[in-house]
């Protein structure tokens, strides 16, 4: 049977991919964003998960707006990255298990969850990133898929209002949880949440930070997921800025985890180019 | 329905907006692949012209200005693929949109700092 | 306030295109096909529908195995046909209503339906030939869009299992009736939906018709549609054909109905192509 | 899951076949284009290559046998589109899979005239 063994939430921003790449993970502005880190996987060494659903949003890399999903669930054998327009490195491909996801596939068209399936899909940077985080022994750039897991990547719009409600996004993640526990092979899975927290690119309040509702978020996430469930929209942007509502990836990933969660680590660090960073690694009980 | 949702310093990309920006996003959509930013700046106008942006959005391009190209229906997500042409990063933007140098933006953003 | 007419479901097979392309409308074999539309018309000319929410499924022009949305909601200003690879004649195009659309889409993603927006969207024949049929006196291949409504395309996925259920069809009509009968503006709204009854393409059952379900199903669509609700989709391929399974199509279309209607005309003839072929309308109450 | 679901003379299309006959329904959704088509009938093996199809899938269309296309993964929709290549509608699909002739698979299904 497959086994949930927690969930991680973790920031995305593509310029995390650079300092990477350049190697600045040691720099004074970036070395508390890396050091928040080490905790995390000392826990993913300990669980040794086998498979990594990546809750994310895509940031116009596989979907544009001719085809805009709600949801949309990966179904390949093999994830490709690629250029995104703005010159990172393009990352090695990872692998898919496509008998899972399809099982995934099938409980959440049987649970009402109206999804696209995707037998390709590129995945971006809300992807990338994390994996390079939570795995910084694998080259990013070598050939192959040298990950330790294999991975479904989960793509919620984030981007197009109508955005999903916490509240459709919370039962999303829970109805995946289901999905997982009812598959009958042995597999350790681990639930990524990425993107956040508060931040907001456009507009006379690009920079806009909101550490109180950050740090509400984390603690309700840990103690409390439903209570999330009762914003609106509309109050996301509000509270959490324009690209703050990626925050809605983490209510997935957290749903999925199922009612009671013990913390493995925590941690918030303003900020990682305009945004609010954070970490939270959850075990399922 | 957009009008129910003013945010101060906001725009929510919704349908209304999308709908006006469609062919403008499409065009910085275009930008994931390296042979279109290159026949983007080999002929900027023609490049436009192509994917059949607007006058306001012909304008906001030529202008490399976050703030029309945003009211002309961009959406940052797609713009960031603009920006990326000319070397800008999120906190150019940023700078640009509040009025502030980059290096005030980011210290505004440093003040914050935990 | 938007004002829903009533419903019109309807064959959609491609053979009737290269009929009306070449002008047999009135031989043996397709007269007592075409001989059942006048009435549907009849009563369009009469209630005049300024909107027609059309409910189909792509087969393979708009969408592919790379991203399968379940539902998929048109937000285009303007619909292209175009070639499917087999020789119909591409019909001219169709004028969309985009704020329609779009209340659609917000209305629909509030209830809890996971849809893709569409803001570039090609119809197939599944779309096509219902307006032909319905729209005679148009010209098929003249130029811009002749055609008396605006339209909303919506494309359900019967192509690749797991469908939506019959349950999740019935409901997501239901949620398109809410969302349309929001709408602040004035128009008469026809809904249709298309494709059926009972056929088989592939396979040793290739041909496979099944006229005592069709009968029920038209009884039920009638008369009491949560009837059909209960059907699996394994029970529907066996009951209805492999691709009859398109009666999910003329569920969504009676959901949005709401919960009376009066039938104004029901036919039924087989065989058109490999297909028994039905042409319902249903005032609402 | 395929295993439950098993009826006479039906192949289900489902995740597990969609993911055996993805490469063929690939090649065969090209077919929407006219180009794709000529290229096709230019070069038949050249382009299946180009699609990746396996020795199966290759055998299937260098055949022109629908229930090899089915077995190989095909999905009848987009295999339509290969079979309008040749002029071929539903009706000789459905003669060829159950072994009669075009005439005998339709006075079949003349026979259920209502
Ligand atoms: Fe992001
Ligand atoms: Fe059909």
């Amino acid at each position: 049977m497959a086994h949930i063994i927690g969930g991680v939430g973790t920031t995305h921003v593509p310029s995390i991919g650079g300092a990477i790449a350049k190697g600045k993970q040691t720099d004074e502005y970036w070395r508390p964003f890396f050091d928040m880190f080490p905790p995390v996987r000392g826990w993913l060494g300990r669980s040794k998960p086998d498979i990594a659903v990546v809750i994310y949003n895509d940031h116009g890399l596989n979907f544009f707006l001719d085809k805009m999903p709600t949801f949309a669930v990966g179904a390949a054998a093999e994830y490709r990255n690629a250029d995104e327009g703005w010159g990172l490195p393009v990352v090695r491909s990872f692998a898919g298990d496509p008998e899972f996801s399809w099982h995934l596939i099938e409980s959440l068209v049987a649970d009402e969850f109206d999804i696209v399936s995707c037998q390709e899909m590129l995945v971006d940077h809300a992807f990338v990133v994390p994996m390079q985080l939570l795995y910084p022994d694998v080259d990013p750039t070598g050939a192959g898929a040298g990950w330790p897991v294999r991975v479904v990547p989960i793509s919620v719009n984030t981007v197009q209002h109508p955005i999903p409600s916490a509240a459709r996004c919370y039962k999303f993640g829970k109805a995946i949880g289901r999905a997982i526990r009812s598959y009958q092979q042995d597999a350790n899975v681990l639930i990524m949440g990425t993107g956040g927290l508060s931040h907001q690119l456009e507009g006379k309040r690009a920079g806009f930070i909101n550490k109180d509702f950050d740090r509400l978020c984390l603690d309700r996430l840990v103690d409390d997921p439903a209570a999330l469930t009762g914003y609106s929209s509309e109050e996301l942007v509000e509270l959490a800025g324009s690209q703050g509502v990626e925050l809605l990836n983490w209510l997935v990933m957290r749903g999925a985890l199922g009612e009671h969660v013990s913390p493995v680590s925590r941690s918030y660090h303003v900020p990682i180019s305009n945004t609010a960073s954070a970490v939270l690694a959850l075990a399922a009980a | 329905m957009a009008a129910s949702k003013t945010i101060d310093g906001t725009m929510i990309f919704d349908g209304s907006v999308a709908r006006r920006g469609y062919a403008l996003n499409k065009l910085c959509y275009s930008f994931n692949d390296r042979a279109n930013r290159e026949e983007f700046l080999r002929d900027e106008g023609a490049y436009c012209a192509k994917y059949g942006l607007n006058p306001q959005q012909r304008a906001a391009i030529e202008h490399r200005n976050v703030m029309e190209l945003l009211e002309a229906g961009g959406n940052v997500y797609y713009l960031a693929k603009f920006a990326g042409i000319f070397g800008l990063d999120v906190q150019d933007i940023g700078a640009q949109q509040t009025g502030m140098t980059k290096e005030a933006f980011s210290a505004k953003l440093m003040e914050q700092r935990t």
